[in-house]
């Protein structure tokens, strides 16, 4: 079980690197952080679950929203 | 029990196939809103009564009421919010849904 | 009349249950899965929820920024205050003064508990700062 | 198999912050990097046991250590993005691009 | 004065009693010392933020739960009517054949707490989403669009929920 | 029980980070708190003392902090290197402090970062575990990051967000690291390692702690600027205020040296050695060239500091008698004369109001003490007798004797006084007519300068008094670190001031002068520039780092 | 290949590099695990009883390694006032 | 852990899966939102599925907090681009 979930968190990680709209990427990085924090409940770590899904789609997702909306959706790059 | 923890189980695995193809084949925003609120609303609901019964009365009871119930309150709210943002983000219904014109204030019967 | 919004509305009745969660991580970290820098969060989120439904003005108004910031350094000292405590009462800096019951060790757990709720308090404060500062940067 | 795994999403950060020209690209590539360090941990504890290191659950626990590090990772991990990401708001407020080469290209110019 | 003082303290009971039934829910304990602690927690956090959970414009009896056995009975046509309505969504989704519209309609409930309850129950029902409410205006999307008079529309859309809400809060 | 008073030791900047927090909160009383935040910081120096006979006698001084055994808790060392380093954090970091508080720009919040930096500083030198090492260095690096930037100038934060790029993902290989020696021996402790290491021989697979041992050394490498990865230190050094940069540059990189010492002699790291060998004198040389090119003053201090770190790892690596004690007595005399040079020439920056070398205005030339202790500096870095510089680079020969690689430190030496040459225009009197010429908005301009506070002028002075007092008594200071590192008396005998030592120095002096012309020609000009251009970009960068971990690791992995 | 900042080195250069440090992490990664470790043995027999905390990852981090967490709150304050700085007045 | 549960949460995984989809292609930012509130809502099921499976009461306050963050994360996006003009 495990197995297929680290093989979703790389599609996962892959695909929000390579998206070019950043806000869907940062979409992505929080489905990433949310699977990570069920991998980290399947391997019996239920605390660092919970910071896991506290910082990532807590803190970091605000943070993340915040500096798109000041610097543009569109990586130009 | 758990028999019918199976059912519930059950019911939640028809809606989810549902609501995920259906957010995957419906043609614009508001629709699959709705595709997606059947999956998330009733078959999680679904399922948390299946859990229920199937770890039957016990400390798991007060926790899962609780999330169930914060989750019912949530996900509506989710729902619409996410609604009201297609919405007044100028996003348009899909061509062959339309907006009925008449006032409701002027046929209020009271 | 006052214009009703759902948002609002459910925020309201629903932040003062996201604090009680909070503070139930907090103090019940010793025993189930949580602690300080979780519990601070789920309550710098209650408060994210109220500023971003309410506004600005409604967090502003119930948890200013300025205490928040006396919170904090107050929590500081106060965390450094406890290591040092540990030093007088001779068990070496952050150590764990109280006595060693014999069975369970049930008053032993204080001292986690007491740096438990300083650090919970400090990260909300400092995370509830930060998400209230962004809030406030583009209005 | 599952070390492959974990290896691969480090190598994944890597190749991001390798091969991204975006600056919020890199840092997001960090964090992913960050994350499998994490899971490399966590998953090393957990091969020594099969239920959570709290009291009162059956069975061998797993070992509390490299989760009680991990604590700290991610929450460094957090401030570093944090950090990381007000610095690129700056920047952009500075030179108007997210863009690390037209960044670098146009801080050059101030440097003489 | 003394009504606002007396008010307040009226509030604060309530929110106090909210949360601490919160709390014995969630620790599902009753051994001395969790109830000590949920007793401080809930009494401080109520402190904090009895004047947004129960607001001072609140006063009027509008905003009281007048039948709290009509808000079970509403719960269970509410459940009743989601698996309902989500058999018929599986259908739609199934035949491929839908027709949406947006539909717009006023609701007679005064409460807010009671127009909220509203919305989240449409919103819960699968086939109909509120995307807006102002005032005492609801503008909702229909799947399965039958008519799209408003009246008529609002009365296949909200009609048992408004009739069981109307007994439980005003 | 004197070993009790090391946490202290972090406590004390701790406490005046909180006092600074405090100014922070109440404005009106800022720089009243402002003030007494140094307070705890003057406590350092008695702590050292009250240390010093313990750790002089010998012993290792070390505690277990909340009184938990060592496998399982955190403990704090204090050895010989950690004294010293304890020396260097509280001595320079005070008189950095000092300098600071004349400028009134540099606030409360400066302080709280300031602070918080000496207590990740401490941290790092004491602690005996790694991933507390681990804390320590996020520390050390979240507060260098908000200080470069700190006066948000766009330089600034460009220099800061590349550092902060190439050292988060050089902290990702130091964490890895750690993974590598936990999931291989279950113990964080660098003691235990070294027990196990040294007990278990050839037992277990050694191969996987070496590539452990490279991992780390390439984390903490980074925060060392040693050659891959060197890249991000000229930007950050040259572009943060000028106390920061002086803190940086003079303690903050021999601190991830040390602890980098620290590791390799613990987990027995001599298969790294012939390569930092060569890192470093590759270092020394090309750092030192790069230097000459530059035009602008405080980053040609900054390439001067990676050229002497470039030393200092050579000599340390070369593996004589004396390797610790040169090694360490030069990353001291560095931090004394960068801090000085980096504090005279910010000021002179600052009053000119231009940083390129050739641009600065005359105003920036007035201040004689500042000049004085300017020059002490510069003949302390050029090897000049009777400074210190002359000092440990003697003994860097005595201890690189016999090494091929010695040859491009003795053409780092005389590089080095060219390229001091250079940078003297700035405190030069410059020719009066120019002055005169000048339009009279600028001279007024000039006049109206501020002139650095007292307590500045009192921390260059005390800076240039140790630098001549080092000088003067460096060989007795040198045997007692020799004393302190390996318990014996030092094994040379060196005279410092005979007849042929200081005649061997004219080469060198001579050889000096001529590239200094060389440089300043018109083809050397050409020549310069285009050295100038040759500064890599962030993805260079990052692939550099790569190349130097794959360099590491081989390094590891072959013998 | 470097000048003022321009790079002219390809993408397979980047993918080489990675690969390389792929084969870094397979070497040291490669063989078994040991899975027991003084430590672990020591805090889940004595864990509870020195600390008093059930969830054992609290009593380390907490109890056994509180140094650990004082520093990581330290990191937090500093993330938290560079924010405030950084964020802190228009332009 | 009982066999109908394991498959249970392979079954969820996999419509995880199908409901990344949505998130990748989605035209408009709340096609994305209504995906990312979709895996939200079935992670969090599997986390009460695997708790109830380790039966052990505790771990439903990860799920619990996962709610909360899901619930926030939704607000904060919508609050940041409400303003902004989607192109259809």
């Amino acid at each position: 079980m495990i197995e297929i979930l680290l093989l979703l968190l790389f599609i996962t990680a892959f695909i929000a690197l390579q998206l070019k709209d950043m806000l869907a990427s940062v979409l992505m990085l929080g489905v990433f952080s949310l699977l990570s924090c069920l991998v980290f409940f399947l391997l019996h770590a239920p605390d660092v679950a919970l910071t896991e899904a506290a910082v990532g789609t807590g803190i970091g997702t605000v943070v993340l929203i915040w500096v798109v909306h000041k610097t543009g959706r569109r990586d130009t790059t | 029990m758990i028999i019918a923890a199976y059912v519930f189980f059950g019911l939640g695995i028809i809606f989810n196939i549902m609501g995920n193809i259906g957010v995957l084949v419906f043609p614009d925003v508001y629709t699959r809103l709705q595709a997606s609120s059947t999956c998330s609303t009733t078959s999680v609901f679904s399922f948390f009564i299946g859990c229920m019964l199937y770890a039957g009365w016990g400390p798991i009871t007060g926790r899962l009421v609780v999330i169930t119930l914060f989750f019912f309150v949530t996900n509506p709210i989710s729902a619409h919010i996410i609604g009201r943002f297609a919405w007044q983000s100028g996003i348009v219904p899909w061509r062959k849904s339309y907006l009925n014109r008449n006032d409701p204030s002027e046929d209020e019967d009271d | 009349m006052k214009k009703t919004d759902i948002l609002e509305l459910v925020s309201r009745k629903l932040a003062p249950f996201m604090f009680l969660f909070g503070l139930y991580l907090l103090t019940y970290g010793h025993l189930s899965p949580g602690g300080g820098f979780q519990g601070g969060v789920v309550i710098a989120s209650g408060i994210i929820l109220l500023s971003v439904s309410r506004g600005i003005e409604t967090a502003e108004a119930l948890f200013p920024s300025f205490s928040l910031s006396i919170l904090e350094t107050f929590c500081f000292i106060l965390l450094l205050a406890a290591g040092l405590a540990g030093v007088f009462l001779g068990v070496g800096f952050l150590g764990n003064p109280l006595p060693r019951a014999a069975a369970a060790g049930v008053p032993r757990v204080g001292m986690i508990l007491l740096l438990n709720i300083l650090v919970g308090l400090k990260v909300a404060a400092g995370v509830s700062l930060i998400c209230l500062r962004f809030f406030r940067e583009d209005e | 198999m599952t070390w492959y795994l974990i290896g691969g999403i480090f190598l994944l950060g890597m190749w991001g912050l390798l091969s991204k020209p975006n600056m919020v690209k890199k840092v997001m590539a960090l964090s992913v990097s960050n994350s499998a360090i994490i899971i490399f941990f966590v998953y090393h504890g957990s091969l020594s046991g099969e239920t959570a290191p709290i009291e009162g659950g059956g069975g061998p626990m797993v070992d509390p250590l490299p989760q009680a590090l991990m604590l700290t990772a991610i929450v460094v991990g957090i401030c570093i993005l944090a950090l990381s990401l007000v610095l690129i708001y700056r920047l952009y407020l500075q030179f108007g691009s997210l863009d690390i080469r037209e960044v670098e290209k146009k801080a050059w110019k101030l440097y003489d | 004065m003394k009504l606002k003082t007396r008010w307040a303290f009226i509030r604060f009971c309530i929110t106090f009693l909210f949360l601490f039934a919160g709390w014995l829910l969630f620790t599902w304990s009753l051994d001395p010392g969790s109830l000590l602690a949920g007793f401080a927690a809930a009494f401080i956090i109520a402190l904090l933020t009895f004047r947004i959970f129960v607001e001072e414009e609140e006063a009027g009896r509008r905003a009281h739960l007048l039948r709290p056995h009509m808000l079970l009975v509403f719960l269970v046509v509410l459940i009743f009517n989601m698996y309902i309505a989500s058999f018929q969504v599986l259908f739609f989704i199934l035949r491929g054949k839908i027709n949406p519209a947006v539909v717009h309609f006023r609701t007679r409930l005064k409460a807010d707490i009671a127009r909220v309850a509203l919305t989240s129950a449409i919103t819960l029902t699968p086939g109909t989403i509120t995307i807006d409410l102002e005032d005492d205006h609801l503008l909702v999307h229909w799947l399965d669009a039958r008519t799209t008079h408003s009246r008529y529309a609002g009365n296949l859309i909200k009609g048992t929920y408004e009739k069981l809400l109307k007994r439980v809060w005003i | 029980m004197t070993e009790q008073l090391l946490p202290v030791f972090i406590l004390l900047p701790l406490i005046g980070g909180a006092l600074a927090m405090t100014g922070k909160l109440f404005r009106p009383l800022a720089s009243l708190f402002r003030l007494f935040s140094l307070l705890p910081l003057l406590g350092v120096p008695a702590l050292l003392v009250l240390t010093a006979p313990g750790v002089f006698s010998g012993q290792t001084l070390m505690v277990s902090l909340g009184g938990w055994p060592e496998p399982c808790g955190i403990s704090l060392v204090m050895d010989g290197f950690a004294w010293v380093s304890a020396v260097l954090v509280g001595g320079i970091g005070l008189l950095v402090a000092l300098f600071a508080l004349s400028w009134p720009k540099y606030d409360s919040t400066f302080f709280l970062f300031y602070h918080l930096l000496l207590a990740g500083m401490y941290i790092v030198v004491f602690t005996g575990d790694l991933f507390t090492m681990f804390v320590g260095f996020e520390i050390i690096a979240l507060a260098a990051y908000v200080l470069i930037a700190f006066e948000k100038t766009p330089t600034g934060l460009v220099a800061s967000f590349k550092y902060l790029m190439l050292s988060s993902t050089g902290i990702l290989f130091f964490l890895f690291g750690i993974f590598l020696i936990y999931r291989d021996l279950g113990t964080l402790s660098i003691a235990v390692v070294r027990d196990a290491l040294a007990e278990a021989g050839g037992i277990r697979n050694t191969r996987i702690i070496h590539l452990a041992l490279a991992s780390l050394c390439v984390g903490i490498g980074v925060r060392t600027a040693f050659i891959p990865f060197h890249t991000w230190l000229p930007e950050a050094h040259a572009y943060a205020p000028h106390p920061v940069s002086a803190l940086l540059s003079g303690v903050l990189i021999k601190i991830s040296y040390f602890a980098m010492v620290r590791l390799l002699l613990q987990f027995g790291g001599a298969y790294l050695f012939d390569l930092l060998l060569w890192i470093g004198a590759v270092t020394a040389l090309v750092a030192v060239i790069s230097a000459l090119a530059q035009s602008d003053a405080k980053r040609l201090l900054a390439y001067h500091s990676i050229s002497q770190m470039g030393y200092i790892l050579a000599v340390f690596s070369a593996g004589s008698a004396v390797a610790l004690t040169a090694s360490f007595a030069h990353a001291l005399n560095h931090a004394l004369f960068k801090t000085l040079l980096f504090l005279t020439v910010g000021t002179a920056v600052e009053r000119g109001g231009d940083r390129n070398l050739y641009r600065l205005k005359p105003g920036g030339r007035q201040t004689p003490l500042f000049a004085a202790a300017y020059m002490i500096g510069a003949l302390s870095i050029s090897g000049i007798p009777p400074f210190n510089g002359y000092v440990s680079k003697n003994l860097i020969t005595l201890g690189m004797k016999g090494s091929p690689a010695y040859i491009l430190l003795w053409i780092t030496g005389f590089c080095t006084l060219a390229s001091f040459i250079k940078l003297s225009r700035i405190y030069l009197p410059g020719p009066k007519a120019a002055e005169k010429n000048l339009p009279d908005p600028v001279r007024e301009d000039v006049k109206t300068i501020k002139r650095p506070g007292f307590s500045a002028g009192a921390a260059v002075t005390i800076l240039a008094a140790l630098c001549l007092g080092t000088g003067i008594f460096g060989f007795s200071a040198a045997g007692i670190l020799h004393r302190l590192f390996y318990g014996v008396k030092i094994p040379v005998s060196l005279s410092l001031f005979s007849r042929e030592k200081l005649f061997s120095l004219l080469p060198t002096v001579g050889l000096g002068i001529a590239v200094f012309f060389l440089v300043t020609s018109g083809k050397g000009k050409t020549l310069a520039s285009r050295i100038k251009n040759l500064a890599p970009n962030l993805e260079t960068v990052l692939m550099l780092f790569f190349t130097g971990l794959l360099l590491f690791s081989t390094a590891a992995y072959l013998p | 290949m470097i000048h003022r900042g321009r790079f002219y080195g390809g993408v397979i250069l980047r993918i080489l590099l990675v690969l390389l440090v792929g084969g870094f992490l397979y070497l040291a990664l490669r063989g078994d695990p040991e899975t027991g470790s003084p430590i672990r043995d020591y805090i889940l027999r004595r864990g509870t009883e020195d600390t008093g905390a059930l969830n054992l990852v609290t009593s380390i981090y907490l109890g056994y390694r509180a140094f650990d967490t004082l520093g990581e709150t330290l990191v937090l304050l500093l993330a938290v006032s560079g924010v405030l700085l950084f964020t802190e007045g228009k332009k | 852990m009982d066999l109908v549960l394991q498959y249970l949460v392979y079954f969820l995984i996999a419509s995880c899966l199908l409901s990344m989809v949505r998130v990748i292609i989605g035209p408009s930012l709340p096609d994305r939102m209504i995906g990312l509130n979709l895996v939200a809502a079935q992670t969090l099921v599997i986390l009460v599925i695997l708790s109830v499976a380790m039966d052990r009461s505790i771990y439903l306050d990860v799920a619990l907090v996962y709610d909360i963050f899901g619930f926030v994360g939704i607000l904060a996006l919508a609050r940041y681009f409400s303003g902004t003009k989607e192109k259809p």
